[in-house]
């Protein structure tokens, strides 16, 4: 059921989109990589602590994989999930800022940090810190909207480590048994942590998991935001239609460390500069026929929409010490 | 379900008199649940074999039959997946009531009850509410041995943002419930083998019991005794025994371990000067401890005339052979030697 | 990589067997169902408490799966493996049953009972009520083999329903990333409590479930002991090799309720006769040519064998209780 | 491997003087393991990302180059095989010393350390015995928000079957990871992930501290403050800040958590006359109702002269915010307050 070769159908969906929906496309992807940046930047000068996952080098998932979903659908993030935040519904990047720097205005009002950033209200039901955390939840949430009968969808993200875990099995065959509305997104950046996919595990794709639950596996070009929208999309209208679950495996990298102090031992440099080759950005923009001094004026614009959430977030206060109890029962 | 039918707590009776129907604590559960899923589209019930099975307690019996396999859904077994889908069921918007078939198994729920359940609303700001109940029977004496009776209500306990409760009589259990499933918050709500088929008095109509409040079970001037589940029916039988050689226990069931309603435990001992904890759970590291430390810190320390004592199960696991799993856990008898002790200064 | 076919070496392995070989094992499957219903009698009687899980009907699977392994080999056994235990090396009827009724004399000198018999001496290392529970223990005694550089298997059984727990998934994806010799014995008797192996997951065959580790899956026939022999002794064979595991399902049926207290509202009568109309135990004393009378001669020995050991149990002490704290440390 | 080289407690020195070469905490846990490796072919580590990454917190850094990928074993995120599979091993005669990367993911791991590393030499009779570690890092302090900082020691504390160990010193976490791999049960060994820099002397060749021995890390005659991990290193501080005041605190560290050597502290309590309890977990169902309970039933209850005391933890999750996260666990000044109105009798 799985297949990891491009589809034809791909210049249709991109026709579909217009020349601004994809331009804008890319430049929510832009927006991704400057706060990915910006986040490491601020990391290295001490301004935050704790830690982060950067997603530079898969934003084409989180934006083709957003783009195929609907405002009042359901996300479920995972770690590396700043980029997933963005291209959601609604979203803020102040909020999503000023949450990263621990401020009293960020999304959770400092309490979650990076690990934790949720925007409930736009049914992004958070990332979460815990690998496959959120795996079992979509089953939930999947239950939710078959009882409510409504058209909704629930997308769960989650790395290609956390197909591994006990969870990933419960949650897929549960959800595949009822028939949920659930999208399992498995973006297999090729290691968790340190570990290669293929020290991991023995199949040769993710996907090939689907068969152990009956239900369809895709494999796709994970730096294409094409071909992410389209398998994520196709897994939708089989989810609305209520014929079940769909697991897509997003193949894309991870261009930085794992976390903050990862000294890479477990790859080599070359193996970093060959997927850096395929950059989801510069290749999407080429893709769009975007001139470099178009596609710099974009890139700089992101920049600065990120500089100015710096600057909301710095100028936001901090949580009062006092309301420290707020938030541990309703 | 555009207009979703809703319980709601203003519409309950909070402890009402409890009349005099009788029924057993696990019809008294069955009662909660169904009067919850009549009254509220929002609540469901799912487990492992809760549906045409009934329960491995029958607790269930006919609630599939009643409401359907769409809310009374029977699950692979799959702890961690109870767990989880319980939790996102109760982010977008529902009333998930889910049952572990025997607490023992809970151990393999942790990860979504601790670092999900718990933690969501606080960690997102206070923005999200997680309002589900999971249901355990606890407790050993079924013969059922070390993997099928374990008591681990205190590891709830000691995770900030879950409730536990834990209620030893048919009347507590209903009100309880239903309380818990008006709570807004995750609630672990742990059930006893040995009481399922204990008798009591029960109003028909839906009620609550609020989380949060101990109940004195018995009044008595000599010594306080703070039992949970079903060392409550034990330390009872205990005080009437004792009665007879002129020991009046008061005896105290906090109903809700978290938050616990220490007032009542404060003033008793106050009041008698000498306190005795009961538990089934094994004793080092257990709720004992807690209560313990409650009244030691509390107003009633300077009205203390002997230590504060533990009567807990051995730390031990379960045996399977009867006689060695009677001697696991306090029986009527250990506690009526313990209070006398305690009462009569010899400890 | 499934078959659920019959092998044409099926007659070759029993001719391999012997007719002494075949009738042992014929006789020890006899055993097996006399001791089931012994057991079954006392707890009538409440001759002993608790609760038990009878294998009735399942006896084939039992013995066929033992008599394809070696003494030294490893057992990890589940909650319905009165069978598994009775059919394991160096097995003593006497102790089982002594533990069964919770006597000092048992395996387990009575403190675990009919759902934690083990015979640890025979690497047997015990029955599991935790369903799955075992699974993922099969990992480390298949590594603790690899680094001793043994040439045994660790057999590990569980039932269709385990299947479903995550903890079935961590392992068969360790022990196939590192090869380790472990034989996963799916014990598929078609229902787990009340739940229809049909209602809890999509696919076709539990063996199928094989894909997703990349490794062998058969099913067989596991109401006969010459299928269940040549599959795990393929297993046991390729684990000797080097080559990893294997996932074998054996298809049967319990005939008996789940334990004790089961209405069996959950099937019709008629499915259970049709099961058993395919009695392991007459099917292969028909196919091994005994005439009614012989086949009633070794029931009889079974059912005296039991007698024996009921009678040994019951003049065996109870535990003593000022020895209660025995064994919770080493 | 047909005569295997055993490492053996009989060739082991017990608490050797501590000497005066100093390294860290985290060089201290490496040196016993590859110790451990090296005297004994029975020993192998595995976790995730402990091989060629060198662990999380560096814990494993050069083993897996040093003694090979067969006994230094990367593992799928899969935190129940990793449990199961140092059950296994260790019952087909391993000493398997597996890595739980933040104390937090141990919540999937739980059915396998309590329903089976708990029990099963119990169940079985006494006829098996599981001797294995489990290490983990515990605590909060480096940013990581909820999910990454509980401290979960009391759940294991509740586990018979199980020890528990949690040291606060380089010297103490070499010498006890060592009796803690040659113990013949199943041990729950907890680090501090801000105890991994701190630095002290350690003797260079393999030793052991002995499981279930109090250690007595100042002597004061005030008041008796009780702290595990790195609430040690900060009731040490306080007691420094005190001692100007002229308040003198005994500091006692249990380093096994159990079994608990209550001798030490129950002598010191009667000594002083009151005591207080400090542990970073969260107050409520926490190990310092543990430790409150056995001062106030021990010999020591008659010579108390104000109520034993926690301090602990806030019962919330730990927030991401850094100074929320600082008000979440006792720093050195609020012991200081908590011990200085504790010895002057305000409490
Ligand atoms: C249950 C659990 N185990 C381990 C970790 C530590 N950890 C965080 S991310 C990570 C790697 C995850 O890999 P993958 O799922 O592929 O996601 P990626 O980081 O590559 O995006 C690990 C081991 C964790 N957070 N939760
Ligand atoms: C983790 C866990 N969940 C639930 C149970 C209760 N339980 C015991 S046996 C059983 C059914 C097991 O089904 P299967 O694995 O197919 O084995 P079978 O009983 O059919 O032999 C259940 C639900 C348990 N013992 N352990
Ligand atoms: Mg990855
Ligand atoms: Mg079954």
């Amino acid at each position: 059921m799985s297949r990891s070769t491009q589809s034809k159908k791909e210049a249709e969906h991109l026709a579909e989109w217009g020349a601004d929906g994809a331009r804008q496309k890319l430049g929510l992807m832009m927006l991704i990589r400057a706060f990915e940046e910006k986040a490491e930047e601020l990391f290295a000068l001490g301004r935050v602590h704790g830690t982060m996952h950067l997603s530079i080098g898969q934003e084409a998932t989180a934006v083709g994989a957003a783009s195929a979903l609907r405002r009042g659908d359901y996300l479920l993030n995972h770690h590396r999930g700043h980029g997933h935040c963005l291209a959601w519904f609604d979203s803020d990047v102040d909020a999503m800022m000023a949450e990263f720097m621990g401020k009293e205005t960020g999304y959770c009002r400092g309490r979650g940090g990076s690990m934790h950033i949720a925007n409930v209200e736009a049914n992004n039901l958070g990332a979460n810190g815990i690998v496959a955390g959120g795996v079992p939840i979509a089953v939930g949430v999947g239950l939710s909207i078959k009882m409510r009968q409504t058209d909704q969808v629930c997308m769960v993200n989650f790395g290609d480590g956390a197909s591994n875990e006990g969870a990933f099995h419960e949650s897929l065959n549960m959800a595949s048994i009822w028939k949920l509305p659930v999208i399992y997104l498995c973006e297999n950046n090729q290691y968790a942590m340190s570990m290669p996919v293929t020290k991991a595990m023995t199949v040769a794709q993710i996907s090939d998991r689907a068969a152990a639950y009956g239900i369809p596996g895709v494999t796709v070009d994970g730096n294409d935001p094409v071909a992410v929208y389209e398998a994520v999309a196709a897994a939708a209208a089989r989810a609305r239609a209520g014929q079940g679950p769909t697991l897509v495996e997003s193949q894309t990298y991870r261009w930085r460390g794992h976390s903050k102090s990862d000294k890479q031992a477990y790859r080599t440099r070359d193996e970093v500069k060959e997927w850096q080759q395929r950059d989801p950005i510069l290749r999407f923009a080429a893709r769009l026929g975007l001139s470099d001094a178009e596609r710099e004026a974009m890139r700089q614009a992101a920049v600065d929409r990120i500089n100015a959430a710096v600057a909301f977030a710095e100028a936001s206060p901090e949580p009062d010490v006092r309301t420290i109890m707020d938030g541990v029962y309703a | 379900m555009t207009t979703p039918k809703l319980l709601s707590l203003e519409n309950l009776p909070v402890a009402p008199p409890a009349g005099t129907r009788e029924i057993t604590y696990v019809e008294a559960v069955r009662e909660a649940l169904r009067q919850a899923l009549t009254a509220d589209e929002r609540v469901f019930l799912m487990g492992e074999d809760i549906g045409v099975y009934g329960g491995a307690f029958g607790a269930t019996a006919g609630l599939a039959q009643e409401f359907g396999e769409g809310r009374v859904i029977d699950t692979p077994i799959s702890e961690a997946g109870i767990a989880g889908a319980c939790v996102g069921a109760a982010l977008a918007g529902m009333r998930p009531v889910g049952e572990i078939q025997f607490m023992d198994f809970v151990t393999l729920s942790m990860e979504q009850l601790v670092l999900q359940a718990a933690k969501i609303r606080f960690m997102f700001g206070g923005k999200a509410t997680v309002p589900m109940v999971l249901r355990m029977p606890g407790g050993s004496g079924t013969g059922a041995a070390a993997q099928h009776s374990e008591s681990l209500e205190n590891w709830f306990v000691h995770v900030p943002g879950l409730k536990v409760v834990m209620p030893s009589t048919p009347y507590d259990v209903k009100g309880l419930l239903l309380a818990a499933i008006l709570d807004d918050n995750p609630v672990i709500f742990v059930e006893h083998k040995l009481l399922y088929k204990t008798k009591g008095p029960v109003p028909e109509a839906p009620y609550v019991v609020p989380l949060g409040q101990s109940r004195v079970a018995r009044t008595g001037q000599h010594l306080t005794v703070i039992a949970t589940s079903l060392m409550v029916n034990r330390a009872l039988e205990a005080a009437q025994k004792l009665a007879g050689e002129g020991i009046e226990c008061e005896v105290i069931d906090p109903r809700t371990l978290n938050p616990l309603d220490e007032a009542p435990i404060v003033a008793s001992v106050k009041k008698t000067g000498r306190a005795l904890v009961v538990h089934e759970a094994v004793r080092t590291g257990g709720y004992g401890g807690e209560l313990v430390s409650r009244i030691v810190d509390s107003a009633a320390f300077d009205y203390l005339e002997a230590p504060v004592r533990r009567l807990t199960g051995l730390d031990i696991p379960i045996p399977y052979n009867r006689n060695l799993e009677a001697h696991a856990v306090p029986q009527v008898d250990a506690i009526v030697a313990e209070a006398r002790r305690l009462a009569r200064g010899e400890v």
